[in-house]
């Protein structure tokens, strides 16, 4: 048995959890110097996994299989391809960042590390489970540390933020397991191995279901249950109400690691469940998830333009950006859906950026409001204080609104090349280059109302990003330039994978 | 038998019966003590007649001589000599006493007799010489050969009220 | 070749990083870097023109792979469009290319040179220079690029420079208010012509201009229709719409006169020079496709010809001097894409080289003159010529370049798009008011132009104190100013005297016209064919029109501005309505910011934030929350009710009540259980025996 | 049958002891004294003796009935011992033997 790598990367922060909690209470600086190390590790070992994944084959690598239980035949089955890796490294690298932005917690610091690092586990083994069973208890084991981490340490609010996020995503996850198990029961020889099931996909055709009473098509049903189940995570336009919630109250780190990581999951796991399993299912909702995505799109940057706090007006950009995702896996293209991946990632470094660096901001001034809900100004002026911070916000400005040259653009163009190649949605096309339009509007003119203009008396002596502040944002402003001039290193790891995707798809 | 004889066990009989409702009704608890004693006299008789001449002695000498007496002394001990004219018999108890009374004997009689019947009876000659035979013997034989067990219980159980009657009454230390 | 177009490029790029980063702790603030870097493209592009005049041809095409995405040939009807996806990017040098690289590295060179002098003293120094390397560089990756992808890349860090140029006194709220307006209308045609390269894709394939050249010639994309609409057309369209976006035509003209907020240089660079000239640019590049779609041009040439008309009227009432030079470059821009519409392709393209001369030089002249009296305002100047002769000399060169004076490339490219519009009007008899449009434009263009200079340079100065210390601009600032005028002259373009008849015969064919002929043919543009009779019968009349009409604006403004005889004044009264529309810019700033933005959306936008909160949120998320706890309210209230008390409670009464009937026996008193025992007794005896 | 048979018969003592039986009860359930329910009691064991002397002497002509009344007089003296000292007791506890006053047990 090969180097076990990904369960060692999914479970060396539990192991760090554990070394956290039995640490004492009065050394925080041991506590996050251990945290960065139990962090570190993983992402090391996601350098290496990068080094060494070959991105020729499509096919699941680095598989790590043992039975589990075996009365159910659920397995604890490993494995990533090029849909998963990037997101793996991604989720490795923003919580290695994420740690050092939550230097300044003071309260509890044992707990809020140990539940990172709980978080970061629970996440890493969503991205590499193969196993149904095993991919919903990660999934649900991401849930509490979130609850936790917001819940405690979070903003005026936070415990109804927190509730909020995790009921919702709970209720969703309700209907993901009753598709689970329908799917288990359904399938010939009862498994809850992803691939099998995607293999024999057929045996979910043709088959109805009574619920109270009416018959639906079965794939259609399960198609249906997953859909939800993600599109609150996605979110997608009527589930997105928590995000706003959740990012509002969240510390920085959590909200960095919510927008950049956790919204993801939601179309991975599209990605990874409904298109494989139920393809004519996928094929028979590509049209409405076209719409929502273009609703999301739209919806998000509308009310982004209107928002005063600094985190709820990304927040509604975050929902607008995976607005994009949605429309590049729904055009059904190669640009399209390689192109929406390519957004996950993009949209996860760059509205990593922007959250660090309102969380910056936020340390040092204790409020977020572009304009105070009373109308007095909030910030202004910024840039004469603070050139800086100033610029490192105008890169990840840019970034998240698409300007050439860096990542967003890729993304957002391969998404537009792509659907715009799919006869049927040309028209959403056009729609949805309003989106960007709208994303500029509000993202320069908050820029230009929080940094621009004349400096509001208050902010007088705000002082510049400090070394470690700097330092965590560089590798993300490295990674959005160079992705965004050469994006080939992460585009070819998924390339193969999406086009075996999409032939399965084609040929249902 | 002669007539005589058994008008004796009559006489036993009605004496038996007589003191049993003067102990039963008399409001003075110190009558119906001494009227007991007729009764068990009565009593012994009737086990002479039935051929338990061994029996008949215990009777005389446990109930008339000890039982009796102690309830006289406990009678003395608690009365404080007439000071105290015990409104004996509780009244609103009389009436559904005297219909149980009328009512139980006759059924009772009825259910021993219908009992007796039942059973086959001994044969008459040898219900007399059984009648007539002295039965300490037997009752020495029965007990250390039938009856041991009974005879080791009643032991133990004299003990047990022994002491337990002596602690119970025993002044306050 | 390529390789060294690569140099172009990469040299300001570099420069940019460099003052970027350790700007600030260079000697000089680092300017000599961006200076030195500009002058090295410069070096690089003067062979590549040369080169071209000496053998009158150039092409080269290199190519690069930029993006794969492997796909496997899915079925033909299948939902799902699996083809293999690659992204190219590469250089294509043609004629155009020579001939703009030149251009455009020339002025951004003297540019360069004059800020050094006029930026003197900012507190951003360095950061100006960083922007504008990075200007420089993504103008020149735009001329140099074969993908209309990176084109458009290029296009838009174009857009962030200026972006970040107009904005760069960013204490200045108007700056920031105009930085924002100018990134976010040039931002809408942005949106649209990426749509139009995503139709590019959709019918060639690929993006690349050489590619899509070949494929057109070879009749590629006719039948396909993109949205309804047949798909030529479709980009075609969209393509305007990025340059209306860009070189601020008709719709969205609005942000390039906010955009004098920035210095002069960025003002002479990007919003006269090159960046609004990029617009037109992409109209040059892909004119096989614009006269593919035959509907597309006409309405390039009413946008053209409208534009010019409506900008030339505006200059006609402003006070500020830069603001009249914004107006005058977005009427002469209205000029070329009119020539592009009415198929002068040559000429079109010769425009923008001539214009982006003069009005640089145009430009750098207000430049120094604004910084010799520290004002923008015409009224408060005047008598100027004493004080600034070599400004005063150039600065009229140029006028006399854009008035269309003969013997002045102005005059060259402005009367043969003029001639070609009236033949295009003769034979589409529908169209005919373009030209008359285009002649009427270059009238207003001639009077307000020697307005220009009559208020500032002639009659006496209005303000004695800054007229007092104004001074000629140091060398730094008036060399630039010396080569553009020069480049003003006809001779440079078409022959010493600029009228083609009398030229033709002195000089055998224009290097500038052997160059475009043989890029037409390259490119497979027919541009406008028309006989040559009747062709020669519309130059011979556009000539004497022009002429008459620039002579009546030159004399008409010496009247009104020199001499005093007609008063402007009373001119202004009688015509108030129109002045005020003219004044407001026929409203349009009030049309889009007042009321589409302040008005429409923003309120719609908070609307939509409440509705999103109100509703989806609240009643929509929380409403379950509230329903579950009405729910449970009724079913705690059921429970406690009705289970609870009468179920559970009411037994336990029952129970306790029959415990009380029964406790009542209980009298302690062991009588009476006896009694009811043999009660019992007497049943059973009563009940067995009988 | 003339009443002096009867009297000798086994019916006649089945009568006694039946009526000595309904006596005791009756003292037991109608006395307020407690040593007038002890009296009963009495009453009640000897009749029992009587009927299990006159079914050993009409029926079986055997011993056992004859053990067994031998026993409850045995007993009956054993029982009569506690019982009166704990009426004893219970008179120095609350000066009096009126059986209601123990009714402490009660509801």
């Amino acid at each position: 048995m090969q180097f076990p790598i990904l369960s060692l990367m999914t479970f060396i922060p539990l192991l760090g959890m554990l070394v956290i909690l039995a640490l004492p209470k009065d050394k925080p600086n041991l506590v996050r110097w251990t945290s960065v190390i139990f962090t570190g590790v993983p992402l090391l070992l996601g350098v290496w996994l990068y080094r060494h994944f070959d991105a020729s084959n499509a096919s699941v690598q680095f598989v790590e299989r043992a039975s589990w239980i075996k009365a159910f035949n659920i397995e604890y089955y490993m494995g990533i391809d090029g849909l998963s890796i990037p997101m793996v490294l991604l989720t490795v690298l923003l919580s290695f960042l994420c740690v050092f932005a939550s230097w300044g917690i003071e309260k509890g610091v044992k707990g809020y590390y140990a539940m990172f690092l709980f978080l970061e586990s629970g996440m890493m083994g969503v991205f590499c489970a193969l196993d149904f069973f095993l991919f919903f208890l990660f999934w649900e084991v991401m849930l509490l540390p979130m609850y936790f981490l917001i819940g405690i340490w979070g903003g005026k609010d936070k415990v109804y933020a927190a509730i909020k996020f995790f009921l919702y995503t709970l209720a969703g996850s309700v209907l993901m397991l009753l598709a689970m198990l329908a799917m288990y029961y359904y399938s010939e020889p009862h498994t809850f191995d992803l691939l099998a099931l995607a293999e024999n996909h057929k045996q979910f055709l043709d088959k109805t279901v009574t619920l109270f009473g009416a018959t639906y098509a079965l794939d259609k049903i399960l198609w249906l249950g997953l859909f939800i189940g993600f599109a609150i995570k996605v979110p997608i336009w009527p589930f997105h109400t928590w995000l706003p919630w959740a990012h509002v109250e969240a510390p920085t780190a959590v909200s960095v690691i919510l927008a950049g990581v956790l919204l993801k999951m939601g179309t991975y796991g599209l990605l990874r469940m409904n298109y494989p399993i139920f393809p004519e299912a996928t094929q028979w909702a590509s049209t409405a998830l076209m719409i929502l995505g273009v609703i999301n799109i739209i919806y998000g940057a509308l009310c982004a333009m209107a928002q005063k706090d600094l985190k709820k007006l990304v927040a509604y950009s975050s929902v607008s950006h995976m607005g994009y995702v949605i429309m590049g896996m729904a055009s059904f293209t190669t640009a399209g859906v390689n192109g929406a991946v390519m957004q996950m990632f993009n949209h996860g470094t760059s509205t990593a950026m922007m959250f660090l660096l309102v969380g910056v901001a936020y340390d040092r001034v204790h409020h977020r409001w572009i304009v105070k809900p009373d109308g007095s100004k909030g910030f202004g002026g910024i840039a004469a204080v603070a050139p800086v911070y100033t610029g490192m916000m105008a890169i990840a400005l840019f970034a998240s609104l698409g300007l050439p040259g860096l990542s967003g653009f890729i993304s957002e163009a391969l998404v537009f090349l792509g659907t715009f190649s799919n006869p049927k949605y040309q028209s959403y096309v056009v729609i949805g280059s309003i989106g960007i339009l709208l994303g500029a509007a509000y993202l320069l003119w908050m820029f230009m109302r929080v940094f621009l203009g004349p400096l509001n008396e208050e902010h007088k002596d705000m002082t510049d990003m400090n070394w470690r502040e700097r330092l965590t944002l560089l590798p993300l402003c490295v990674l959005v330039i160079v992705l965004g001039v050469y994006p080939m290193p992460v585009l070819n790891l998924m390339g193969p994978t999406i086009a075996k995707l999409l032939a399965a798809l084609g040929v249902a | 038998m002669s007539n005589g004889i058994k008008l004796i066990l009559l006489l036993a009989e009605i004496l038996t019966v007589g003191s049993a409702l003067v102990v039963a009704v008399n409001p003075n608890i110190l009558y119906s003590a001494v009227f007991l004693l007729f009764s068990f006299l009565g009593v012994a008789v009737m086990f002479l007649f039935a051929g338990a001449d061994f029996l008949a002695a215990t009777q005389v000498v446990v109930y008339v001589g000890g039982v009796t007496i102690l309830i006289l002394f406990a009678i003395m001990l608690t009365q404080w000599m007439y000071r105290l004219k015990l409104r004996d018999v509780g009244s609103k108890f009389i009436v559904p006493a005297v219909v149980l009374a009328l009512g139980l004997v006759p059924m009772l009689h009825r259910g021993l007799t219908d009992l007796a019947r039942m059973v086959k009876a001994a044969p008459p000659e040898k219900m007399s010489e059984f009648a007539a035979s002295p039965k300490t013997m037997e009752i020495g034989k029965a007990l250390l050969g039938s009856h041991v067990l009974p005879f080791e219980a009643i032991t133990i159980l004299l003990l047990g009220a022994l002491v337990g009657a002596v602690w119970l009454a025993r002044p306050k230390s | 070749m390529a390789q060294s177009c690569l140099w172009i490029v990469a040299l300001p790029l570099t420069a940019f990083v460099i003052q970027a980063l350790v700007g600030k702790k260079l000697p000089r603030h680092g300017d000599w870097v961006s200076v030195l870097a500009i002058l090295g493209s410069f070096a690089f592009a003067a062979p590549i023109f040369l080169e071209m005049i000496r053998s009158g041809h150039v092409s080269e095409v290199l190519q690069y792979k930029w993006m794969t995405m492997p796909g496997v040939e899915a079925a033909a009807n299948s939902p799902v469009l699996n083809k293999a996806v690659t992204l190219t990017v590469g250089i294509l040098v043609n004629n155009l290319t020579a001939i703009m690289l030149f251009m455009v590295t020339l002025c951004a060179s003297l540019i360069h040179i004059f800020s050094t002098g006029y930026m003197h003293g900012e507190s951003r120094y360095h950061l100006f220079f960083a922007y504008i390397s990075l200007f420089s560089a993504g103008m020149l990756g735009l001329v140099i690029s074969d993908n209309l992808l990176t084109l458009f890349m290029c296009w838009e860090v174009m857009g962030l420079c200026s972006y970040l140029l107009i904005g760069f006194y960013y204490q200045k709220v108007s700056a920031n208010h105009a930085s924002l307006k100018a990134f976010m209308t040039t931002r809408v045609g942005d949106c649209l012509f990426f749509l139009g390269i995503c139709g590019l894709y959709v019918v060639f394939g690929t993006s690349s201009l050489s590619e899509i050249y070949k494929a057109l010639q070879a009749g590629t994309g006719t039948g396909v229709t993109i949205v309804g609409v047949p798909a030529l057309a479709f980009i075609g369209f969209m393509l305007m719409m990025g340059t209306v976006g860009k070189s601020a035509q008709f719709p969205l003209q609005v942000w390039l006169p906010d955009a004098m907020e920035g210095p002069t240089p960025v003002s002479a660079l990007i919003h006269a020079a090159t960046m609004v000239a990029a617009g037109v640019f992409l109209l040059v590049r892909t004119y096989p496709i614009l006269e593919k779609a035959e509907i597309v041009l006409p309405v390039i040439g009413t946008i053209g010809a409208l534009t010019a008309f409506l900008a030339a009227c505006i200059a006609l009432v402003q006070v500020d001097i830069k603001k009249v030079l914004a107006y005058s470059t977005i009427s002469q821009l209205g000029f070329m894409v009119l020539g592009m519409g009415v198929g002068s392709f040559a000429p079109g393209f010769m425009h923008v080289i001539t214009h982006a001369c003069f009005k640089a030089c145009l430009f750098l002249a207000s430049g120094s003159v604004i910084h010799a009296v520290h004002t923008q305002d015409m009224r408060e100047m005047g008598g100027l010529r004493s004080k600034m002769p070599i400004t005063f000399l150039t600065m009229f060169i140029a006028t006399l370049a854009i008035a269309g004076v003969p013997g002045f490339s102005g005059f060259v490219s402005k009367d043969r798009i003029l001639g070609d519009a009236l033949a295009y009007g003769m034979t589409h008899p529908g169209w005919m008011w373009i030209p008359i449009l285009g002649f009427i434009t270059a009238g207003i263009t001639a009077f307000y132009m020697f307005r220009l200079i009559f208020m500032t340079f002639f009659g006496h100065a209005r303000d004695e104190h800054k007229h007092h210390h104004a001074h000629e601009s140091p060398f730094t600032m008036t060399f630039p100013l010396m080569v553009l005028a020069g480049l003003s002259l006809a001779v440079v373009f078409a022959g010493p005297t600029g009228i083609h008849s009398i030229d033709a015969k002195l000089l055998p064919v224009h290097w500038f016209d052997h160059a475009l002929d043989t890029v037409k043919a390259e490119m497979g543009v027919h541009g406008l064919h028309v006989e040559e009779a009747l062709e020669h019968r519309a130059h011979g009349l556009a000539l004497m029109v022009s002429l008459t009409v620039a002579g009546l604006g030159i004399f008409l403004s010496a009247l009104t501005y020199l001499k005093k005889v007609i008063s402007a004044e009373a001119f202004e009264k009688s015509l108030k309505p129109v002045h005020t529309l003219l004044w407001n810019k026929y409203y349009f700033d009030e049309l889009y910011i007042k009321v589409i933005i302040q008005k429409l959306l923003l309120p719609f936008t908070v609307l939509l934030a409440k509705f999103d909160d109100k509703v989806v949120d609240r009643t929509g998320v929380d409403g379950w929350a509230t329903l579950t706890l009405f729910l449970k309210s009724i079913v705690g209230k059921f429970d406690d009710l009705v289970v609870d008390r009468m179920m559970v409670d009411g037994s336990g009464n029952v129970v306790s009540a029959g415990g009380w009937v029964l406790r009542q026996l209980q009298t302690g008193k062991v009588q009476q259980y006896l009694v009811f025992t043999f009660i019992v007794l007497g049943f059973f005896i009563f009940y067995f025996v009988r | 049958m003339n009443l002096l048979d009867f009297a000798n018969s086994i019916e006649g003592y089945l009568l006694v002891s039946s009526i000595l039986f309904v006596l005791g009860v009756f003292a037991v359930l109608t006395r307020k004294n407690a040593i007038g329910i002890l009296l009963g009691i009495e009453l009640i064991l000897n009749a029992a003796g009587i009927n299990f002397v006159a079914f050993s002497k009409f029926h079986s002509a055997a011993m056992d009935g004859q053990m067994v009344a031998l026993f409850i007089i045995l007993i009956a003296a054993a029982e009569a011992a506690v019982a009166l000292a704990i009426i004893l007791r219970f008179y120095r506890l609350k000066q009096t033997i009126d059986a209601d006053e123990a009714s402490l047990l009660r509801n």
